[in-house]
């Protein structure tokens, strides 16, 4: 007997689901708009996080230069120390040499205004990488402690300002986003509001006729999950589909200045579809439970 | 079998459509309660189903004070009574025959059951031709037949009909009010709210009169007034 | 006045609701039609009303083919006729005083003449006490009464009333037949669907029969049948 | 009469509003989800796009070197017809002497380093600015003509590179703000249509007793007009009062960064007043009548 029951409330709520198209398409077209903005939103602040992550890599470099007297068994012994501060994850040898070359490249088809040179201006030095760009200052005030060191030079300023603005990125998507669910939430717990209140009277008849609560709640709920999850599986269509695209695009017509920057979309998709699958059938089945309440008291 | 002891119901805007009720009705009884427009027959049976709450005093049915129930054993007691509403109540997005089946759906019948017994009431009540309906297909009669036959096809121990035959013409409200004395004679208490001074007086049965939410009038083999 | 000439009206599932009506009324009649439970008698009044539209055939009201009127004049046809449905049809989110206003207001009527007729019309079917109540808080009776009120507040030349007693006690039911005759008896032709053989046979008016769709019957003070 | 009619459908428009409480709260809540949303998207899209507007005017400069052995008359003459060219802003002329300043002064505390040049290898140079940066093909191409022109830099990868991220995020946005009314217009017409869906039998009721389209239309739209009003006033208060927060919060904590590449709230605000309660009263305006034209028909 419990078996038929349960068999009556599946098909109940595909039945409902059909019998109510206009609504269900409604419901369904709200969760499908909703989860859409999620993503765009998702894919806005996913990107610019990873192009922060990317700028952070690139500042994560300390340039040590040594003093010009100091001889080849000084240098490997400052290397040497170097190499054993906490955070610090290569240690690599720029001689004055190297720095010159480099120098020269930078400056191109102009380099030979530097010919002219009596001695190479430029000192030895060594590029330390940190394992995290947080450990800067730890590895500054070791380095200023060491004998032989003539500057340290570092990107305190820009790092600073880099983790800021990495900080801030991330808690405003996270506030967008829970803001947004929020409003999903309400937008859906409306319609399905509606939704119920226009059946207001087939639920008061079901409860006269003796049906339980479980009984007549069932196929809502039901309902409430088949058009949630209707709703993500286009949205996330849409969404990935979209953002292929996009980066199809991108790839194609910016292809030096943006690829490397933006999150491959096969790397995006997995998080969306089990993300979106959750909000939407979530948010279906709260929205019916919410909405029932009041309506269940006859 | 069913108890109204000193029953008062007073709406939330102040109407007092009920006073000091005192009925005892028996098992297998038919009962008629009659009275003038407004004088507290649905109330009566709205109290009856729980869809009202009385103000004052104790209601019991099979023994069970259902003032007291709790609200998760609503249902059950529901499922005892067949009701006949005033207002027929029909499912507008089920047929004729799903709202039929639907009765018998919630207390988990199986579908062959369901398949056997929501043919024969349809039959019963003259409707076999409009089984695949919707209530917006059909006339006011109609309707209230399709009310009839939901009330019916779970054979309860109670029956409740509030006007049924209010939107019928004398023959057809003839053929539904054999169909009430049968149910009666196979042990089913019937308690019927009416205007129909015609089958009332034909029937003798026992009629309760209300006036003002009072009795005034409870007799055995009683008639609709004495102005007849 | 009102003239059915070759009407039939099947409804969209098949169903065959009137075949080949013929019928004629002059102003100020007074018309019964009886017939049983599905003969088709809302279905003559939706025709009428424009609710539903014949298959064939046409259907004059004052002189007007009102097969032929466009969407934009019906509201306009139907401010003449007032109407009591068979299922009340009264505004939920609306008091009974505003339910009966609203029929004044749409046609644009003062505010002085609304608080003068609105009054006097419930006074007329004996709800001044309920003016201020919802339809959800009246009786089934007291909500039939509010739409007769509703139907004759603008003073229509034609009234159509389907059932308009089947909710109410005899008494309730005689009160407002002698309204309907009054307002016959100024001018108003009257159209009444009705199961109330007492009324029928006491009133000896015109009475159309139908039967499955057809007229089987059509005679000036008829009664409602013959087994009486 | 005719007065009495109206007055009537505004009385109507209000008491609908208020007997539909928990209808007209959805609807509302409706609109106001959108707009805030869109306000989101539009303060994200106006400040990318101003941030690469700004980008683009530091870009819009040609420095053109001018050969070692000309003399001050000659120089002169460039300068002049430099001037000439269509599409030039300014010409500033710029010294070796000034070049090797500016040179030192970028090196800062390492500037010792250049001490030692025998002489300076520095050009002399005119720079141009542009009015707008798409002039920079043509002033290049006829600057080529000219003699006594050693070299000319101009930016024009990183020109072109600029142009196409800021047409990109233009299209992009408009693209995100183009879905999102569609979206909001969806949401918002579906709301209206279920509440509407829920006064069907009111609706029917009084087409019966025969009050006019008009007449039954006329509430509706008016309650459109003030849901979408009351929506939209919370929005424009929501998003404009959040936006100062955000941008003052900003102004302190990073003002080194970012104040200068925010839009100032004051200048956003005019822009999301009209914009807002066009859109909120235009949806409502459109939900309204789309929804009532099916019940319309009885
Ligand atoms: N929900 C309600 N709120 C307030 N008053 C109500 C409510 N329901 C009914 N009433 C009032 O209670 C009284 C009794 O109503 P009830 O429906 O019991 O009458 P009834 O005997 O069934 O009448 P009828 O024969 O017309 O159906 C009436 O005056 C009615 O207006
Ligand atoms: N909308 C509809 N669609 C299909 N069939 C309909 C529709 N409305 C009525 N019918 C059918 O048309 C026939 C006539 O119905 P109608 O409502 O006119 O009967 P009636 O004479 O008013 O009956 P009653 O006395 O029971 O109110 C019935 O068989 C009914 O089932
Ligand atoms: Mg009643
Ligand atoms: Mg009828």
């Amino acid at each position: 007997m419990k078996f038929r029951l349960f068999k009556n409330i599946i098909k109940q709520g595909f039945v409902g689901m059909w019998r109510n198209r206009m609504m269900s398409l409604a419901s369904i077209g709200s969760v499908m708009s909703v989860l859409i903005i999620l993503g765009i939103i998702l894919v806005i602040v996913l990107n610019i996080n990873n192009l922060t992550g990317m700028a952070k890599e690139q500042f994560d470099e300390i340039q040590v230069y040594l003093e010009d007297g100091i001889n080849e068994e000084q240098i490997e012994n400052i290397g040497e120390k170097l190499r054993e501060l906490d955070g610090v994850l290569a240690v690599i040898y720029q001689s004055k040499e190297q720095a010159l070359e480099i120098f020269k490249k930078e400056w191109g088809d102009k380099a030979y205004l530097f010919e002219g040179l009596e001695k190479n201006p430029l000192p030895n030095s060594y590029i330390i990488q940190l394992k995290d760009i947080k450990y800067t200052e730890d590895v500054v005030n070791r380095i200023n402690g060491l004998t032989g060191i003539e500057d340290i030079r570092y990107y305190k300023d820009i790092v600073e300002k880099m983790m800021a603005i990495s900080n801030f990125v991330r808690a405003g998507g996270l506030a967008v986003i829970s803001i947004l669910i929020l409003v999903s939430i309400f937008i859906i717990s409306n319609t399905v509001k509606l939704t119920v209140a226009a059946r207001r009277r087939e639920i008061s008849i079901m409860k006269y006729i003796g049906a339980t609560n479980g009984y007549i709640r069932g196929p809502f709920i039901l309902e409430g999950i088949f058009l949630g999850a209707i709703g993500s599986i286009l949205a996330i269509l849409i969404v990935s589909f979209g953002y292929k695209y996009l980066f199809l695009v991108v790839n194609e017509r910016l292809y030096v200045l943006f690829t490397v920057y933006m999150i491959p979309y096969y790397e995006i998709l997995d998080d969306i579809i089990i993300m979106f699958t959750a909000i939407g059938i979530g948010i279906g089945v709260l929205g019916s439970i919410i909405s029932l309440r009041k309506f269940l008291r006859v | 079998m069913i108890d109204f002891i000193n029953v008062s119901k007073v709406y939330g805007n102040g109407v007092k459509a009920l006073s000091n009720i005192n009925i005892h009705i028996d098992k297998g009884e038919f009962v008629f309660i009659v009275g003038s427009s407004g004088a507290g027959k649905s109330t009566l049976i709205k109290l009856l189903l729980k869809e009202e709450d009385p103000t004052d005093g104790k209601i019991y049915l099979n023994d069970m004070d259902i003032t007291k129930v709790k609200n998760r054993r609503i249902p059950y007691i529901r499922r005892n009574i067949g009701v006949v509403f005033q207002d027929f109540r029909l499912l507008k997005n089920k047929t004729v025959y799903e709202n039929v089946a639907f009765a018998m759906e919630i207390i988990g019948s199986s579908s062959k059951e369901i398949r056997r017994q929501v043919p024969m009431m349809l039959s019963m009540v003259g409707l076999s031709n409009k089984a695949h309906s919707y209530p917006d297909q059909l006339s006011g009669g109609e309707q209230q037949r399709v009310s009839i036959a939901r009330a019916l096809v779970n054979r309860p121990t109670v029956l409740i009909a509030d006007e049924p035959t209010g939107n019928l013409d004398p023959d057809t409200a003839w053929e539904i009010m054999r169909l009430l004395k049968e149910i009666n004679r196979r042990g089913t208490t019937v308690l019927m709210a009416t205007h129909a001074r015609d089958i009332v007086n034909a029937m003798r049965r026992r009629v309760i009169a209300l006036e003002k939410g009072r009795v005034v009038r409870d007799e055995l083999k009683g008639v609709y007034d004495y102005e007849v």
